[in-house]
C-alpha cells in the first residue's frame, strides 16, 4: 500500500502523481521504489476520479444488490 | 393593616422573610393534593426546597412586603401566577430543576369524576381481569373494543379514550377503575417561579430533555466529523481518521485495479461478483 | 448549539457542566450567556449519562439494517 | 476532544477561530491549554467551510450491507 | 467461468464481445473453445448491461451470489 | 481492470499467472499490455494463494449476519 | 489528510512515525510541513496499534447485519 499512499499524499497536496513525484515520496520514507509499481500505478490511475472514488469510502452504500436465494 | 389580625401579621412577615432568603421562590398549587402525598412530597423537598402553604392572600401579602424590602418589583410579577391552594417553594434549585423535580415526583392516581386528564388515556391491548358483566356492554358503547375471551374481558387493541385536557365522566371513571388504569396524577403543580429577575412559566420550565439529547448527539457529531475530516487527531478522533485514510487509499486503489495485499480480495472480489452476475443472465446450459 | 458545545467541552475536560461553568466558557468566547438556557440546559443534562449518549451518536447509522425479503 | 468543542463554540457564536480565542475559552474551561495542538487545530482548519464540514459524515461506514433475497 | 472472464475481459478493454475475439483469447489462455458455447454466450450477453452489472459487482460487500460455477 | 480479468481468466484454465501469459491475453483481446502493470500484477499476486482469495470473495457476506429468518 | 497518509506510509513502510520522518516525506511531496500538525499527529498516534486500526476498517461492519429472508 505505500505506493498507494503516496499517491494519495500527492492528491491531497494538490500536487501530481507522476512517477518522479511517487519516488521522492518513497525514497524519502526509506522505500526503494520498484519502477514498475510505480509505472502501474500511475497508469493504473489514469481515468480514476480520486477525489470521488474517496467520497465513496467516507459513504455508507446501501444500494440493493439484486440475489438470487 | 392595622385591621388584620395578629397571627396573619406574623405569617406574613415570616413568609416575606422566607422570600427574601431564597434566590427561587415558586408557587405551587396544593389544592387538589390530599395530606398523605403531600407529606410524602415534603419529604421530597426535605434539604432541597422548603415549602409553605398558606392563604393565598397572605402569600400575595409577602411576595408585596418582600419586593418592597429588597426593593425589587420585578419579584411583585409572581402575584399574577397565585391560583388554586396556593404554596411557596423556597429553594436554590435552579428553576427548571424544580420543575424536572416536581413533575417526576408526582404519583399516578385513579379517575376521579369531573377531573381533567394531564395526558392521552389508552386502554391497552390485552386481557383484563374483569369478568363479563353490564360493564362490557358499556365499553362497547364507547367504543372501546372489548370482548369476552375465556371468560374474561378482553381489549381487542389499543384505544383512546380521552385526550389530554378532556374531562372524565361518570361511566368512563368506572370503567377505568375497574381497569385499573390511573389517568390522574397526584403531586404540586408548579405555577410560576421567580429567579433574578425573571418570572419563568410552566411551558417554560417543561424542558424536552429527549431533544437535548440528539443536541448533544448533533455536537458530537459536528465535532467528530470536523475533526475527521480536517485529520485534526483527538484520543476519540484518531482511529477513524486512520481508518477514513486507509479506506480511501484502498478504495482508490480497488478502483484503479491497482492489487496489493490489501486489494487483492477486494478486487477478485469484483471482478468474480462481476462474473456470477453475468452468469445469472446466462441460460443453463451455459454454466458447468 | 454554543450552549451545547461548551456542555461537551466542559464534559470532555472532566469539568462539572455547572451554571457558572458554562457562563465562563461562553463569556470567554464572547457570548453574553443567557440565564434561562443556562439553567435549562444544566437541568436537562442532570442525570443523563452524557458518554452513554455520546457513544449511542458514534454508532453510524451502519447498525441494524433491515432487509426486506 | 476538547479542542475541537472550542473551535466549533467559536464558530457558532460567529467569532474567528484564532490561538488567542481557543485559549481563552479552554482556559475558562479549566483546560490548560496545549500550544502545539492549538497551533495544529488553527493550521487544520484554515481555509476549511466548517459549516461543511461538519455536516458531512466522516466515517468510512464500512458498507452496510442492504441484501434483497 | 473461462467465457465469461473473457467476454469481462473484452468489456473491460474497450472491445465487442464477438465471437472471433472470444476465441482469440480463450485460445491465448490456452483453452480450446467450444465453438456453440462461444455462440450462445454471445447471444446471451446481448440483452446484458454490462456496465451496470459491473456497478454492482463494486458494491462494497456482496450478497449471498448464488454460485452455478 | 483487463489486467485483473486476465489473471483470473488464467487461473480459470488452470494455467500460471506469468507475465507472459498475461501479455499474450491481453495482446488476444487487442490491448498493447503495459509492461510495468503486467509485472507489478505478477508481482503482487506472488504468494498469494488465488483459490482462497476466490474463495472468500465469492461468499463476502462472511461477517457476522445476524440472519433473522 | 496529507499528514495521514504520511503517517500510513512510513507505517507500511516499516519506519517508525517520527517527526523528523513525517517532515520529510512531506517535504518530498512539496508541501511545507507546519510543524504543529507533524507534533499533534505523533502525539495522537502514541500508543495507537495502526496494524489493528486498519483490520477494523477492513472488516465489513462488525454490526450485526439483521437479514430478513
Amino acid at each position: 500500500m505505500e505506493y498507494v499512499y503516496a499517491a494519495l499524499l500527492l492528491h491531497a497536496a494538490g500536487k501530481e502523481i507522476t512517477e518522479e513525484n511517487l519516488k521522492a515520496i518513497l525514497e524519502a520514507a526509506g522505500v526503494s521504489p520498484d519502477e514498475a509499481r510505480i509505472k502501474a500505478l500511475v497508469a493504473a490511475l489514469e481515468g480514476v476520479n480520486i477525489d470521488e472514488v474517496i467520497e465513496k469510502a467516507a459513504m455508507p452504500v446501501a444500494a440493493p444488490v439484486a440475489v438470487a436465494a | 393593616m392595622a385591621h388584620v389580625a395578629e397571627w396573619k401579621k406574623k405569617e406574613v412577615e415570616e413568609l416575606a422573610n422566607i422570600i427574601k432568603s431564597y434566590p427561587v421562590i415558586a408557587l405551587v398549587d396544593v389544592a387538589n393534593v390530599p395530606a398523605y402525598p403531600l407529606s410524602k412530597m415534603r419529604e421530597k423537598l426535605r434539604g432541597k426546597a422548603l415549602l409553605r402553604v398558606s392563604r393565598n392572600t397572605l402569600i400575595e401579602l409577602a411576595i408585596k412586603r418582600a419586593a418592597q424590602e429588597l426593593n425589587n418589583p420585578d419579584l411583585e410579577k409572581l402575584i399574577d401566577h397565585i391560583q388554586g391552594g396556593a404554596g411557596i417553594l423556597a429553594t436554590e434549585m435552579n428553576p427548571f430543576k424544580l420543575y424536572k423535580l416536581l413533575e417526576e415526583s408526582k404519583t399516578p392516581a385513579p379517575a376521579k369524576p369531573g377531573a381533567v386528564v394531564p395526558r392521552d388515556v389508552v386502554i391497552p391491548a390485552g386481557p383484563t381481569s374483569i369478568s363479563p358483566g353490564p360493564l362490557v356492554g358499556e365499553m362497547q358503547t364507547l367504543g372501546i373494543p372489548a370482548r369476552i375471551e375465556k371468560g374474561k374481558v378482553s381489549i381487542q387493541k389499543d384505544y383512546t379514550v380521552l385526550k389530554a385536557g378532556e374531562v372524565i365522566t361518570d361511566q368512563l371513571a368506572r370503567i377505568l377503575n375497574a381497569l385499573g388504569i390511573e389517568p390522574l396524577e397526584v403531586g404540586l403543580n408548579l405555577l410560576a417561579a421567580y429567579e433574578d429577575g425573571i418570572v419563568y412559566t410552566p411551558e417554560v420550565l417543561a424542558i424536552d430533555e429527549s431533544e437535548y439529547i440528539n443536541l448533544l448527539q448533533q455536537a458530537y457529531m459536528h465535532a467528530f466529523n470536523l475533526s475527521v475530516n480536517t485529520a485534526y487527531p483527538t484520543g476519540q478522533t484518531i482511529e477513524a481518521i486512520i481508518q477514513k485514510a486507509f479506506l480511501g487509499a484502498k478504495n482508490v486503489a480497488v478502483e484503479a485495479g491497482y492489487v496489493t495485499p490489501e486489494t487483492v480480495e477486494d478486487i477478485f472480489g469484483r471482478a468474480l461478483r462481476a462474473v456470477l452476475l453475468i452468469a445469472q443472465e446466462l441460460p443453463e446450459e451455459l454454466l458447468d
